[in-house]
């Protein structure tokens, strides 16, 4: 039964890694790394490292999520200013 | 199953690298550099494994009463865990100085601009 | 066989293996309705692992879980700029997950016998419950 | 370098490395296997200082100053954190709208916090014994303030956090970490051992320093995710640059 376990959990923690990299948009890249760090939070488990699993959960869950959305976020901001500015400069002259 | 922790966390490597090379948005790289890292958690976890053995947390077992898995290399894993948090964090807070200076996250436009 | 470990695998299989494919593709709507099912089911599994392996211990990773997973699916829903597109089909989900809860917990419940571990998976039952209920109504969008 | 000869030698790098590391594979100790020499000593010496959690063991005890150096990377990347997204001359401050949360999310926001803030102090001064202690739970911690945030409103995030306090924390705590060591030399023993009395097994005073230095952790990393989380917040919230940066500058 352990083996089936630990099998699975490798399987959706190698999914789950293919995935986060594959999803190029880095808000919908931010949603597939959560789902990463449940599924290492199972895979530490199943490996008897519940600390780890609680330090992973505690990191993956909200914290690094709420980060990389308000790193998008801020960016995208730069950016819609840098466009009305250039709009702005084209337009004056 | 007597590799497959130690390739899986192979895979996990490469993939995480591979999306860092080819990434077209610096906040999308470092979302790919912490994929990278938790491959060497599953490795270093692996690596202490026993088989049937548990956790060696004595709250609620006798000492002694069941085989246990390796604290040592949980004791590394652990403290990574959250310092690599933080160390994502510090890139990300690079990332936002590179779209004030230069407007953009696309590394390709990036070394355009530099000559 | 330990029937835990097995209810477990058949969670990791059945139902997080899915959440990852609705998280990974499509629109914005559905991926977030599949992390909000996959924290709510990764719960139950970590309930059913402590149940397998025989330590209480680790029903605190159920805990955690059980508080920080609706806190994390209602930052998606706040910082995600796009509309919401949920797919029709979410609607069933939040029963769905509702009904395993419960048919995960009363079980338990049963196995440990009245006790300070009994009122523990209560208090997780019930946190679970409340945050389901409200995550799954934000993800729609209302 | 064009795009299409960078490709090839990723594709290069990436085939070496797999080809060499099933290689390797092959030759580490088989997965599950019963030789944990370094485990059992770690284990052992654990139980002979009262500890039960034998992982916050080594961490705090055993390997106290591995995790002192971890601490410190934490607490150098919060300062470079700080520093790289404070508010510049050019840039100044709008107040952010309020956005519109549901009434639902917001009593269940009011009504978690208080619970996670539990759960996380709970997961910190069990340290010791269950799986957890500061690291775990400091974030935990974090996240329960964050709670105000995500589901009520900035604004009401702002009044309870006045961010000074939190920075000394944050400071306060890796200075706990070092002083409670250079408390072991006082006693005349190393820097970071264990001098307090070992205490009863399985209780929340037992693993002598343990319980210290892991409540020092708990704080600094508490203090150390709400300074990082403010700083992310404040950029993508409050602070805006300047229209007229570009010309200032060309």
């Amino acid at each position: 039964m352990d083996d089936v376990l630990g099998g699975l959990a490798l399987l959706f923690v190698a999914a789950a890694a293919t995935a986060a990299v594959l999803n190029r948009d880095p808000a919908r890249q931010a949603l597939v790394l959560s789902l990463l760090g449940l599924g290492l939070a199972v895979l530490f488990t199943v490996l008897q490292a519940p600390d780890v699993g609680l330090s992973q959960l505690a990191v993956g869950s909200a914290i690094t999520p709420l980060m990389i959305l308000l790193t998008v976020r801020k960016v995208r901001r730069i950016g819609r200013g840098r466009q009305a500015e250039d709009d702005g400069k084209g337009r004056s002259r | 199953m007597s590799v497959l922790p130690y390739l899986v966390a192979g895979w996990i490597f490469l993939v995480g690298v591979y999306g860092m090379a080819t990434s077209r948005d610096l906040v999308h790289a470092v979302g790919c550099l912490s994929v990278t890292q938790s491959s060497t958690y599953v490795l270093l976890l692996a690596v202490g494994y026993r088989k049937g053995g548990s956790a060696p947390v004595f709250s609620d077992i006798e000492p002694g009463s069941r085989p246990v898995v390796d604290p040592v290399v949980q004791a590394l894993a652990l403290t990574d865990v959250v310092v690599g948090a933080t160390v994502t964090a510090l890139l990300l807070a690079l990332v936002v100085q590179i779209a004030k200076r230069h407007g953009t996250t696309d590394p390709d436009a990036l070394s355009e601009l530099k000559g | 066989m330990n029937w835990w470990l097995a209810g477990a695998a058949l969670l990791i299989l059945g139902g997080l293996g899915p959440c990852l494919w609705g998280a990974a593709t499509g629109g914005t709507g559905r991926r977030m309705t599949a992390q909000n099912t996959a924290t709510l089911l990764l719960c139950l599994v970590f309930l059913l692992l402590a149940q397998g392996y025989e330590r209480p211990a680790y029903t605190d990773l159920a805990l955690v879980v059980s508080v920080l997973g609706p806190a994390g699916t209602l930052v998606f829903v706040r910082l995600f700029e796009t509309p919401s597109d949920t797919p029709a089909a979410a609607r069933l989900l939040s029963p769905l997950v509702t009904a395993a809860t419960v048919a995960t917990v009363v079980p338990l419940c049963v196995a440990t016998g009245p006790g300070r571990a009994m009122a523990k998976l209560i208090v997780i039952g019930v946190l679970l419950l409340a945050g389901g209920a409200v995550t799954s109504r934000a993800v729609r969008g209302g | 370098m064009s795009r299409r000869f960078r490709l090839c030698v990723l594709a290069l790098g990436l085939l070496a490395f797999a080809a060499l590391f099933t290689a390797a594979c092959a030759e580490l100790p088989p997965f599950g296997g019963d030789r944990h020499p370094y485990g059992d000593r770690a284990v052992h010496a654990a139980l002979l200082r009262h500890t039960a959690n034998t992982v916050s063991a080594v961490n705090f005890d055993q390997r106290a100053l591995d995790t002192l150096g971890e601490e410190s990377i934490l607490f150098a990347s919060v300062l470079g954190t700080v520093v790289l997204l404070r508010q510049t001359s050019d840039e100044h401050r709008t107040v952010p709208k309020p956005s519109p949360v549901p009434d639902r999310t917001r009593r269940y926001g009011l009504l978690a916090l208080p619970v996670t803030l539990l759960i996380g102090l709970y997961v910190v001064a069990h340290g010791q014994l269950s799986p957890g202690g500061g690291f775990q739970g400091g974030v935990v911690v974090a996240t329960a303030v964050h709670l105000l945030y995500i589901a009520v409103d900035y604004r009401a995030l702002e009044r309870v956090r006045p961010l000074g306090p939190y920075e000394i924390a944050d400071a306060a705590g890796e200075a706990a970490y070092v002083l409670t060591g250079a408390g072991g030399l006082l006693a005349g023993a190393a820097y970071l051992a264990n001098v307090l009395p070992y205490g009863t097994f399985n209780t929340l005073s037992s693993g002598g320093t343990v319980p210290l230095l892991n409540a020092a952790v708990g704080v600094e990393v508490a203090a150390a995710v709400v300074v990082l989380l403010a700083r992310f917040l404040g950029q993508a919230l409050e602070i805006e640059g300047d229209e007229d940066r570009g010309e200032g500058k060309g």
